[in-house]
């Protein structure tokens, strides 16, 4: 499958358009359907989608184990790292409104910054584990 | 010394002395003295508890709460007063006994021994000091606990057996008999302390009382009442010094001291006599069918065995009959019966050291050997008949004088049934021993190690002294039927 | 009407598409019957109007949790499920749990009733002030993020407890040597 | 001001360790981070009661949404104790872990396992803070998932088949919960459990709540092990590597029954339910059964941790049937029993991963031949343990017996009290084979050679085994805090 | 009540039960999970169907709406569907660590080795 030309001349061209997609299902997501969720989710499929096309090889050198290892953590550590701030400010945790002079733009500003924090996480998980299963006969057979 | 230290310090010195035998492991000369040091200290601790007690003092120590309203508490009385003076006078004796015994047969796990004898005296210090029920009831379930290596002190498989049948009977009786009384008895009176009178008094009646009274009875399975005997022969496994110490100081002293101890402070002697009506009848059968038993035994320990059940049930019997009198009687029997019996196992002993024979039929002539010996469990002997001079008369007296004050003629009846029975299975080893020649092929022998010698004379001196010097005994036992 | 219509339909095929799957033993088959269960119930979520529910179980259900079965299908090579055991003890099971289910249902508010509790409490205050006091006009992107927002954390550690659970019971000892190493 | 916050913290700062000790991947530091938050967590779990024990409930809004819109921590007097028996079982056996946890786990695997500890800590916690039924299910997800992994991590290679299995029943379970919240959410339309209380009350149609009520029942009794529902626990529990054991055996169990006790008294009341079904007679019919039966199944049991797995089951019974008596010595039981077993167990665990440290991970009788004379702390230790287990005087497990056999007495139940001793006996019966093996037993050549656990881990065993005999003997603390949290969720009821 | 006011709660628990049958009746470690998947699916319906309002849009405010279907379940359910992911995965992972290790992914074949382990 790795040779097939066609596949990977429209997977180059699909891929970046499903990461901008990600990216609108990520800061759209205030205003219609989606979120932090759903764009990590979207994110991990267009690099898996890309190691299928390009094998886990190259999908491991765009996207190093070590880097999706910390996406993994750090996507809760800045959701939790919200609600601390929140505390350091005054306020209770995870209370977004002491995060700016006004209450409904620190609200904004909270929930923006928890979206990232959960993409984060979950595109690092989602990789992660397609990895580990995918990474997994190879190094049977590998010995 | 104040009393409340003196009463801290009861249940302590033998605790700190097994810390103190088995940090001096390595050194047997050292670790014996330990044990002789805290003995003599406790007796002295406890003789210190004497003159406030027979002036009528009941001092009290509170330590903590251990449930709401329900302290461990050290409260002493006449009778707790009786009994930590046998035990504690006995523990010296039997130390110096073991030690005797321990050396003249290489027995293993010498310190371990002795670890858990002093762990057994601490809780029947426990025992006789508790203030009330619950605390009572902490130190009968340790005892069991700390005894059971003493049983199975030889970790084969009869001693496995025997320690089965020993942890297995005491244990189902206390938890599933005994425990639950406590707790009624909590529910009903709200209270568990030992009150002069009863805690019971107007709070139950009836059935529910007989129930109660039921499950205190077979509860306390170390009073050892049929069925709940069958742990005493098992237990015979032990090594000798340790039947002596279950069977004479601490366990089923234990037992019956407890069946004293709530006949008169949970029930109260004045409660109505028809719930307590059935119980003689079972200390009777109990009392006979042992001294049968007993009487077909060969084998030396499993006749003393026996005859303690009998023995322990004249306890019973006399307490249940509720008389002032048979009360008295009962707590002197207490008395009695230790220093009784504590020689015949102390005898059965240097006999198993000395010749290395465990049946009734292998002593002809025995006495011609060992005289000493012999004379000691003759004199044990007459005291557990109940003849003059020796305390057992005493004792049996009252309990007959109690009988005839309650009219209970089956009870004065069975009193002198078993008082031949005890002397068809008595007088013939000492008549044995005596007059039959012995075996002109055995190999010939003297007497055991000298300290076994001497712990069985005095307490041998002691039945016969008790005889003639009853006063005390008989002040503290007076005074806990408020006389 | 026609909402309920639709729902109706889409649930009743879903069902039939469950009990082809019971039935079923290949589990190549089993696994792609799951992908297209799973868009069955986003379709059904749209109508339902849980738009985001509906996207993210499209991208969950019938993309990461199938690419996953088939993953596993590859790795464990198990193909060929045995027949059933004696499934008496299952069935009665499954049947006494649904009883109860419909006894409860029996008492549980009408399909689209407005004045169910949960139309009535706590649900309209998020209606009607998210957009005044979270300025998201998106409610559920307003609840999930901030009313309970501490559940979207709960949440996220759950996937993060999930990725480094699979990456302790999968990862090889000798790769790990190499990498603490480098 | 930081004060106020201790709620949140109490459960915040495990949650974020976690992900921190990913990113850093080194096991000791992950082992003192462990350490440090177990710690911590213990000292604001104390903190939380003793504020609770004098000012009363604490109630903290999340991100400031009062309740019901938003999501309530709540520190009563129960959630209060329950907090301090979790976050001080993590606080002794975090130290320790780490001896047994480098002899049995690979090494690259130790920093995950002490992150699936602090998110497991993380989830217990917060399950017994969290005043809202589906951020419980949350917390709930997290603890199992978490547990799942520990499990798995096992020696050998029935860990992974027991942690599928308890995969399996864990998710069923939480799903189970998921409807019963959701049915009493469609009738009442809100997720708080004060307010649910409040509305539940209010509600005509009861079929529904009486559904949620057995489904809730059937999911949190799956969790905790109720009879006959116990299955997953004696193989997830034996072949857990040894720590995870010692901190699940103390602690996972009862934070479930704590969500029990919450439903059946906070959320429910007894009023509800004991009237319109026959849940005490039931329940304590189950706990019976599972008191008696566990135990007389861990008697032929020939390996010790799956023993001791065995009496937890039956342990859980005494628990579960304190809370069907349903009246003040009942409920005092059931949670004064959370915390006298939890000890017991800690402690008896904790000295088996020294034996199992020693054997090579063994814990088969034939290996624990003459035990008594090569490690005479830890056999001596595991008796004392046992004892409790029975119910002797002067230790915890007397009191709680104490308590649960007046309970029954009061409510007239003689047959229940004279089965709880009953099975009592039993308990006596599978302790007595660990001391004959112990101590009456010649050692063979297949019996273990060397010396005693290691002085850290006997240290924190010890402790707990003082601990044991200390609340036998002074339990103003254990019962107090029992009996006002049972005064609390009697009270919680008019 | 009528048979169409509650037709969506029974498919609802018709699948449940179907879900909950795979998981306890069949032995392989596979099927379990899906059908483990199938049951916690079919909860998400049991929240969000009686939060639709006839005649409602989703509850993202927007001119000319004035009906909204409640977002307190979809909330939930986002929540849900992501802890079953997360325990398909952990499951899947078990189920590939199980099969390395026995070499089967039949539950009756593991029970047997595992008492020939002698457990």
């Amino acid at each position: 499958m790795r040779r097939d030309i066609v596949l990977r001349v429209i997977a180059k061209l699909i891929i970046p358009f499903m990461l901008l997609f990600a990216l609108y299902v990520q800061f759209h997501g205030d205003f219609g359907p989606g979120g932090g969720f759903q764009a990590g989710v979207i994110i991990a499929t267009a690099v898996i989608f890309y190691a299928l096309i390009f094998g886990l090889p190259a999908a491991r050198q765009l996207l190093p184990e070590w880097i999706v290892e910390t996406m993994v953590a750090s996507g809760v550590l800045v959701y939790a790292g919200v609600g601390i701030v929140s505390l350091l400010l005054g306020g209770s945790y995870l209370d977004y409104s002491v995060l700016a002079h006004d209450a409904v733009h620190g609200q904004e500003r909270g929930i923006f910054w928890v979206e990232v924090g959960v993409a984060i996480t979950v595109s690092g998980v989602m990789l992660k584990i397609f990895y580990m299963f995918a990474g997994r006969r190879r190094d049977e057979d590998n010995g | 010394m104040s009393p409340e230290l003196a009463m801290l310090l009861a249940p302590l010195i033998p605790a700190v002395a097994a810390v103190g035998v088995a940090a001096c492991h390595r050194a047997p000369n050292l670790r014996e003295a330990v044990t002789l040091t805290a003995s003599a200290l406790l007796i002295l601790c406890v003789m210190s508890l004497v003159g406030p007690v027979a002036a009528g003092a009941t001092p009290v120590v509170r330590l903590f709460e251990t449930l709401p309203g329900l302290s461990l508490e050290f409260r002493i009385e006449p009778l707790g007063m009786l009994f930590a003076l046998v035990a504690s006078c006995l523990w010296l004796v039997s130390s110096v006994y073991s030690i005797g015994y321990m050396r003249g047969n290489d027995e293993a796990h010498q310190t371990r021994f002795f670890v858990c004898f002093a762990l057994a005296i601490a809780a029947t210090m426990g025992i006789a000091l508790a203030g009330n029920l619950i605390t009572l009831f902490l130190y009968y379930e340790l005892l069991t606990l700390v005894t059971y290596p003493l049983v199975t002190h030889h970790g084969d498989d009869a001693a496995r057996r025997g320690g089965r049948v020993y942890l297995g009977v005491l244990l189902f009786s206390s938890i599933l008999l005994f425990l639950p009384a406590v707790i009624a008895t909590w529910a009903l009176a709200g209270t568990l302390e030992f009150v002069p009178g009863g805690i019971l008094a107007g709070k139950v009646s009836g059935t529910g009382a007989m129930v109660l009274l039921a499950l205190y009875m077979f509860g306390i399975g170390k009073a050892a009442l049929m069925p709940m005997h069958r742990w005493l022969p098992s237990a015979m496994v032990a090594p000798t010094p340790v039947s002596a110490l279950l069977h004479a100081v601490a366990v089923v002293k234990a037992g019956v001291f407890t069946v004293v101890k709530v006949v008169v402070y949970v029930f109260g002697i004045h409660f109505d006599a028809a719930v307590f009506a059935w119980l003689p009848w079972v200390a009777g059968f109990t009392i006979i069918a042992a001294s049968l038993v007993a009487l077909r035994a060969d084998n030396l320990k499993r006749r003393l065995a026996y005859s303690t059940v009998s023995q322990l049930s004249y306890i019973v019997l006399a307490a249940s009959l509720l008389a002032p009198l048979s009360v008295i009687g009962a707590a002197l029997h207490i008395v009695a019966h230790a220093v009784g019996k504590i020689t015949l196992f102390f005898a059965a002993g240097a006999i198993y050291t000395a010749a290395h024979k465990t049946d009734v039929s292998q002593l002809d002539g025995i006495g011609r050997r060992m005289p000493w010996t012999l004379a000691a469990f003759g004199i044990a002997s007459l005291s557990m008949i109940g003849l003059p001079p020796a305390v057992g008369f005493v004792s049996k007296w009252y309990m007959v004088a109690g009988a005839l004050q309650a009219h209970q003629w089956m009870a004065i009846a069975v009193i002198l049934v078993s008082t031949l029975l005890n002397a068809g299975y008595f007088l013939p080893i000492v008549y044995r021993g005596f007059f039959v020649r012995p075996d002109p092929n055995e190999a010939a022998h003297g007497e055991a190690p000298w300290p076994m010698v001497a712990a069985m004379v005095a307490t041998a001196a002691l039945t016969i002294g008790l005889f003639f010097y009853a006063d005390l005994p008989l002040r503290f036992a007076r005074m806990l039927v408020g006389g | 009407m026609i909402d309920a219509l639709v729902v109706n339909a889409l649930l009743t095929m879903m069902v039939f598409i469950v009990l082809v799957m019971v039935g079923q033993r290949n589990l190549f088959a089993v696994v792609i019957l799951g992908g297209i269960y799973s868009f069955l119930m986003a379709t059904a979520l749209v109508a339902l109007d849980a738009v985001d529910v509906a996207m993210t179980e499209a991208s969950v259900g019938a993309g990461i949790s199938t690419v996953l079965l088939l993953g596993a299908l590859y790795l464990t090579r198990g193909d060929e499920a045995k027949p059933m055991r004696h499934s008496t003890i299952p069935l009665i099971v499954s049947v006494a749990v649904g009883a109860a289910l419909v006894y409860g249902s029996l008492g549980l508010p009408a399909f689209s009733d407005p004045n169910a509790p949960i139309q009535t409490h706590v649900a309209p205050r998020y209606l009607k002030e998210t957009l005044s006091a979270t300025g998201v006009p998106n409610a559920v992107t307003s609840v999930l993020a901030s009313y309970r927002g501490y559940d979207t954390l709960g949440e996220t550690t759950v996937v993060f407890t999930a990725g480094a659970g699979v990456i302790a019971l999968l990862r090889r000892r000798r790769r790990i040597r190499e990498d603490e190493e480098r | 001001m930081i004060l106020d916050h201790l709620p949140a913290l109490q459960v915040v700062l495990p949650l974020i360790s976690a992900p921190v000790i990913v990113l850093v991947r080194r096991s000791r530091f992950a082992w003192l981070m462990a350490v440090a938050v177990s710690w911590v967590a213990a000292a604001i779990a104390v903190m939380l009661a003793i504020r609770v024990a004098d000012a009363g409930v604490i109630s903290y809004a999340l991100g400031n949404w009062q309740p019901p819109w938003g999501i309530e921590y709540r520190v009563d007097p129960l959630s209060a104790f329950v907090l301090v028996l979790v976050a001080g079982t993590a606080a002794i056996v975090a130290p320790f872990s780490r001896i047994s946890v480098v002899a049995e786990l690979p090494r690259e695997q130790e920093y995950l396992l002490y992150a699936m500890f602090c998110l497991c800590l993380a989830g217990l916690l917060g399950i017994t803070i969290t005043g809202d039924v589906f951020n419980l299910f949350v917390f709930l997800e997290i603890s199992s998932l978490s547990t799942y992994v520990m499990v798995a991590l096992g020696q050998k290679r029935q860990a992974l088949a027991a942690a599928y299995r308890y995969l399996i029943m864990g998710t069923i379970a939480a799903t189970f919960y998921v409807i019963g919240i959701g049915m009493l959410y469609l009738m009442t339309g809100t997720l708080n459990m004060a307010d649910l209380s409040v509305r539940l009350a209010d509600v005509t149609d009861v079929r529904p709540i009486l559904a949620a009520f057995a489904f809730i029942t059937v999911g949190i009794g799956l969790k905790l092990a109720l009879f006959p529902l116990h299955q997953w626990l004696p193989n997830a529990y034996t072949f857990a590597p040894s720590a995870v054991t010692a901190f699940l055996g103390a602690t996972a169990t009862k934070v479930s029954i704590y969500v029990l006790l919450r439903f059946y008294f906070t959320v429910f009341g007894t009023t509800l339910l004991f009237r319109a079904m026959p849940t005490d007679q039931v329940l304590m019919l189950l706990s019976l059964l599972g008191a008696v039966t566990a135990s007389l199944v861990a008697v032929f049991q020939k390996d010790i941790k799956r023993m001791f797995a065995y009496s937890s089951v039956g342990q859980v019974g005494y628990i579960t049937l304190g809370i069907s008596l349903a009246n003040t010595s009942g409920l005092t039981a059931a949670v004064v029993h959370l915390l006298n077993h939890a000890v017991t167990k800690g402690a008896i665990f904790i000295l088996i991963a020294g034996i199992t440290l020693r054997t090579g991970g063994a814990s088969g009788f034939d290996r624990l031949k003459g035990i008594g004379s090569r490690m005479p702390f830890t056999s001596f230790g595991i008796v004392i343990g046992g004892l409790s287990l029975i119910g002797v005087p002067g230790t915890a497990g007397f009191v709680s017996k104490w308590y649960l056999v007046l309970g029954a007495i009061q409510r007239g139940e003689w047959i229940v009290a004279a089965v709880v001793l009953a099975s009592s006996l039993i308990a006596a019966a599978y302790v007595w084979k660990f001391v004959e093996t112990a101590y009456l037993t010649k050692p063979d050549e297949s019996s273990v050679k060397a010396g005693e656990a290691p002085l850290p881990m006997l240290a924190f065993a010890w402790f707990m085994v003082v601990l044991c005999v200390f609340l036998g003997l002074d339990t103003s603390l254990s019962v107090g805090g029992a009996r006002a949290a049972a005064d609390f969720l009697l009270g919680g009821l008019r | 009540m009528s048979f169409a006011s509650h037709y969506s709660y029974w498919a609802t628990i018709v699948l449940m039960i179907a879900g909950l049958y795979v998981v306890i009746a069949r032995g392989n470690l596979v099927k379990k999970l899906i059908g483990l998947g199938i049951f916690q699916t079919s909860v998400y319906l049991l929240y969000v169907a009686p939060g639709k309002l006839i005649g409602g849009t989703a509850p993202i405010i927007a001119e000319g709406y004035r009906t909204y279907s409640n977002p307190l379940p979809h909330v939930l359910i986002l929540t849900a569907i992501v802890v079953g992911v997360a325990t398909l995965a952990l499951g899947l992972a078990l189920v590939v660590r199980i099969r390395e290790a026995y070499d089967t992914i039949e539950e009756d074949e593991i029970l047997r080795l595992d008492d020939e382990d002698g457990s």
